[in-house]
């Protein structure tokens, strides 16, 4: 199995979401994060000062998956929220040993 | 008594010869006609100052409905009204509303940058008051207005555009239909319509408006298909407690006297805020299966809103059965531009124009305290209430609808499509409502 | 001077009939006794308002205290308040309280649906204000009594139970006592029992009623082996900044003059809300090493409450050694009832009940200005704050175990448990206090 | 007419004699001047309970502005100061402030613990309105002074030293200064200075002690390299809106009376707070490209400071001059201190210290209406104006330098490293702002 | 060593602290995040509408432990949070290939 | 690849950024955690109580990157955080399969 965990723009969430349901089959989890990269933060005023603010707010997506479904995940995912600016974000595939499910401690790909 | 010092000057002046020239002139003020009377002046201050903080406590209940990216941009359009229209109503506003009467639609300069206006009471004006006192009253009145407006914009206005709408709208729109109804020269006034403390000049005005700003602004990017929800209903609320707060110097001051109306003022408004709050709560129980927070704080302020024209001449019971009309029609209006889908963002349309109009027919119905409605067997009074909704409705629309056009070709109207996704409080202001 | 009209029937009317009626019925109104006076009249006026904040800075007070998720809940037994008891009180609720006397015990339906209840004053209740505003005086009273209440169902109980045991309890408890002590006939009144503003008949029968719903509810789950943490204490801390700011129209109001009596009233309650929040946080410095912010805040509420029934009796010296005693006194109770596992989750018992007990007891050692208390050699009315006290306590603590048995035996007084989870926002009202 | 009885005291009593004698004892109050008119106390009761609602306005107005681990301790600078000034004042600063003039400089020990001030008017102090209403307003000026002094100690002062610094500053820099400018025997009132409302005696001796505290304190770790943002905004925004609100009683309350004064001193401050905030946010928008929401507010503050000292001398148009001074200037003062890498956090000195002498020097400029200003021809008040701020300036500066280098060496002014990384809310007060 | 990443029914928080820290010696990590799975969302209502919210609150626990310890904590795990309820959550397992204590720059093993 | 999952004093946070700026070509994604080892929480006082909060706020910082860099970056965040103090943190290093850059699709070092 692998753990996709991908970086994207918050408002392409709701996108995001529709597009994994309708191919089906995708649990997820996700949480907001703050990244930097090339896309350049941008400036805030307080009172005397301007400040750089050289984090952005960006969504963090994670899905686990069986090996077989990631490509197809992947393109998914890339299709919906590319927008082909700086900044659209990225994903991080990494090898997931095993998954439990909690309620009915199934292991492996039954639990996912 | 002091003396109110003010200059011989036509009409305005630069701010750099205001610098030195603004104490240093000195006319008579108009002839004193009463005493003042401490207790209405005691009851007019503080009323004063009670629909000033209505200005930040709809800060408050538009800014929570907001998601927080936008929770300043919302705020600011509140705000800035207060500082803008504080400011056009001294220097020309109160002029044109209040002002010496032409043709029964509108004042003139004779009376810009408050000359004429002073510390004596004006006998049409309150009379036991300062007339600067109902001066001040009056200015939160049209302070609040093009704020009311807001909530039609939110989330996708360009802030520049905004400014320049309000103090256009307000001028052009605000001011005319003021004079019409409350100046003793309008021809409102003079046909006896009546509006207690701002129906039509302010809910009407400005609920209408916002529905065409809504439709000529158009959807913000993922209405109505994402959902769009409040990002702190507790603001919400508490915005809905000020305003509830508030609208007692809003109604009952406008009696302009600590007298038996204020009471009858006061009583109605709490009594309709108060069965408008539990009908709009109870149908969102009925229909949605819960009785939702925001129902109750939107009822109230609906409730609120319709009472506002019939405040001083209604009964207690006739006030509970207008709040229940009130949060009725009002909710009904809310769905309907739902699935209109029709992006009137915090319901501007649907709580001040319909609610408002509402209380003004409701107002003809069952006016019983020193003035008669249809009920009372005075059907004029209806006749003379519909004809004043319906002016304030058509010249509210067209003047609104040029105005934006007018807007819409020279600065822009909306946010681009960045902008909007940013949120408005980095776009427009440079700055985030939260940090850590 | 504006008429009054209203109907001669009798009781009820159904909501259409009243429709129609409401309006179009006429009776004159009683006698006039003396003539408004406008002072006055502002006074009370201005007052009113600053009572009717009161409810929505509680909301904030106790919404600050709870979990994020149970804030809307939370805020909405306070806002709710406003909406039904408004129109209890209008319908029968003054009428029971303050209409004419049967046996001391209780009014009538005579005044039912504000019948005799006008814009001349009464010479009973103000003497020179409108009556109407007297009734709208107190309606503020009667709103936020079952409002503190909620404090102690906090996170756990049902919505429609809620409302259902606030409008049976105000007039089943509230209404009652507050005839006892306020209307000239009844029969505490007649004792000479003082209570300046409430202490018995709005923060006794409330916080004692407190205590016996939060026995009777069982704790939240969770309590107390997990930290149940406020979610945001600068809302707790507005909240007590907003009920401070109230309270002057609470207890000075209650002099129902703008006179040396409500001077006296409005220092006593600016004193003692001091002494008692330095009180408090001291004794947290001492006890727990850090000087909290939500006992600085306890504190003052705790310092209102206990002076609520003195506040025109005493001497600012008086007022500041009320308020250490309402402190130290109100943050045992708190104690007590968290060593003895008692889930009053918002501590309505330890700051109401028992700080308006203080205060009551208070008001017989202290009164000196305008009547004597035990320090002036006044023994015997130390003896009737006792007696109206306890009156207060059996009765409320009496008649809301009875109403709570019913309403657990048929509606049920607890969400259930994944409701409670979930949190009340949700399950009860389907919304979410916060999102993005 | 209520009796006011007081002992025969002298000086302070400990608080357990107090307990006992606070009630007990008996002294005929000054001889009564003239009969308490209604309307004036009417406006000078709501007007107090206006003022007081500043401080929980400043609270969030600071709190907003600081990290969110701070937000307790920030609110609590202000809610304390309610607390411990509310008993300073009743017990000897009132006394020291407003009693009998010793040498122009400081009133003295006979009106301790309010011997001597009662229900009856006092020819000095208002004249209409009880003497103890008098001084409850002015207590609410004492209260909220030292709060705004916070500003400069914000996220690093420790709690214990606040608390110390802020009872001694009262009463050796505010009731002095305080004396010289409202006690008839003040040498300052002799002279005929100017001071409607509190520029120099509430703005300029607090904003300017600010400067040396957050000269003496230090920097906040981080500052200025790391962005310190502010947590919420809108918190600010709100708080700037109660200020803008209870401001009316600050300065048409300083009137005394429901007159046209009050209603001139209502104008003036509403057209400063408007044209100040206007100011600020388009400075901002010229120099930053963006008009802020924070900048709107603290421009609106600005106005309100600047306004103070001139608000019942001034036209309208005046005011509105006054306003953009006061925002301009008051920027530009925030700007400097930025560059100076001062780190007076929340801008105490930029806005009250330089707002209240802008606004103490053009009361000198402008003054028309009851006075004569540089404008009008009268040099001399501008000079009487320049030694009044010049003395309030020095005076305050010098007690304050040596009152923080006492505490200094003494108790300690900042918390350790740990504890402001950790922020004041856990390490002051053992709380957190907000959980789940 | 692996890495637990369990995502879990908030309320249950408190209780799986107090579980892990009966068998000692393990640290955690904690965020809120929010959840797509079968458990279904639940709807909100706003004004004039209805709206499906599709991502439960839960709370994600991380856990860095030695191999050895792994299925000791994972029946732990379920064993306390578990209701039998859908929603009940996951745990997530894999690789953790080093450990840095930053304070003393250990690492392995002695690093957890 | 390898991902750097590291568990900070918030407080550093400014300066991480600023060192890891300094070494140039790192992007990250950081978000709020609250973390329970050896360092003790704090207690909080409520009403009539004292309650220990156990879990205290931490930052997560997380960097993927070229396996040549890991040391030269594990090292210069254990110099720029560390204080010597219990509660200094810890840094996760696993190994990362794949990254996709959603902008322009590509994958590996490339992407990051
Ligand atoms: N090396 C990295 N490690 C962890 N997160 C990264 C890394 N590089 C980029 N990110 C995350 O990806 C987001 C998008 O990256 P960015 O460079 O702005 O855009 P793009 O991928 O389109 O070039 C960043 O905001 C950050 O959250
Ligand atoms: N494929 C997945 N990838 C990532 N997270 C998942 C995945 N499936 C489920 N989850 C997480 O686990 C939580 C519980 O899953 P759910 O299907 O609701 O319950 P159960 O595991 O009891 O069937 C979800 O809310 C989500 O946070
Ligand atoms: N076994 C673990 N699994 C996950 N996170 C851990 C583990 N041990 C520690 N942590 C995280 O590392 C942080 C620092 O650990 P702590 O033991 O307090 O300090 P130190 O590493 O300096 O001994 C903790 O607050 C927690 O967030």
């Amino acid at each position: 199995m692998k753990m996709l965990r991908c970086i994207v723009q918050p408002y392409k969430m709701e996108d995001l979401r529709a597009a994994l349901e309708d191919i089906g089959g995708v649990g997820m989890t996700i949480y907001e994060v703050k990244g930097h990269g090339r896309q350049k933060g941008h400036k805030e005023v307080y009172r005397g000062a301007e400040y750089q603010v050289s984090f952005l707010p960006k969504m963090m997506v994670e899905v686990a998956l069986p090996d077989e479904r990631v490509d197809e995940v992947v393109e998914k995912i890339i299709q919906t929220v590319r927008t082909g600016q700086i900044g659209d974000g990225k994903i991080f595939i990494s090898d997931l040993e095993e998954v439990v499910r909690i309620r009915t401690s199934e292991r492996g790909i039954d639990a996912l | 008594m002091t003396t109110f010092m003010l200059g011989k000057r036509k009409g305005l002046l630069a701010p750099a010869a205001l610098f030195l020239l603004a104490a240093s002139t000195a006319l008579a003020d108009e002839a004193p006609t009463a005493p003042i009377n401490a207790g209405d002046t005691a009851f007019v201050l503080c009323a004063t100052a009670l629909v000033l903080l209505m200005t930040p406590g709809l800060a408050l209940f538009y800014g929570g409905m907001v998601r927080r990216k936008n929770v300043l941009g919302t705020i600011m359009h509140s705000f800035v009204a207060m500082a803008i229209i504080s400011v056009q109503w001294v220097l020309w506003g109160y002029a044109l509303a209040f002002g010496p009467d032409h043709g029964g639609l509108i004042g003139g300069l004779s009376w810009v940058g408050l000359r004429h206006v002073g510390g004596n009471p004006s006998a049409a004006y309150g009379g036991t008051i300062p007339h600067l006192l109902f001066m001040a009253f009056q200015s939160m009145f049209a302070v609040i207005t093009p704020a009311l407006i807001s909530g039609a914009m939110a989330e996708r206005i360009k802030f520049k555009t905004y400014i320049v709408f309000i103090l256009l709208w307000t001028t052009l729109v605000y001011d005319p239909i003021c004079h019409w109804v409350w100046n003793p020269g309008g021809w409102l006034f003079k046909r006896h319509a009546l509006d207690f403390a701002g129906g039509t000049v302010v809910h009407m005005s400005s609920g209408f408006t916002a529905l065409v700003v809504a439709l000529m602004l158009g959807r913000r990017r993922g209405f109505p298909e994402e959902p769009i929800l409040p990002h702190n209903l507790p603001f919400t609320i508490l915005g809905a407690g000020l305003l509830w707060f508030g609208w007692f110097g809003f109604n009952a001051g406008s009696a302009l006297k600590a007298n038996d109306t204020a009471a009858f003022a006061f009583v109605a408004t709490n009594s309709a805020a108060a069965s408008a709050a539990l009908t709009w709560m109870i149908l969102d129980w009925v229909f949605y299966k819960r009785p939702t927070a925001l129902g109750a704080a939107s009822g109230a302020v609906a409730g609120l809103v319709a009472i506002t024209p019939a405040a001083g001449f209604v009964t207690p019971l006739s006030a509970l059965v207008i709040g229940i009309l009130g949060g009725a029609v009002c909710r009904q209006a809310v769905q309907w531009r739902t699935r209109r889908r029709i992006d009137d963002s915090l319901d501007a349309f649907g709580v001040h124009g319909v609610g408002g109009l509402t209380g003004a027919l409701a107002t003809g119905l069952f006016a019983s305290v020193g003035e008669k409605g249809l009920f009372l067997g005075n059907a004029k009074q209806l006749l003379e209430q519909g004809i004043a909704a319906g002016a304030t409705l058509v010249y509210a629309v067209v003047v609104s609808f040029i105005l934006l056009k007018v807007l819409d070709a020279t600065m822009g109207l909306r946010v681009d499509a960045r902008e909007e996704f940013e949120g408005l409080d980095l776009s427009q202001h440079g700055e985030a409502g939260y940090s850590e």
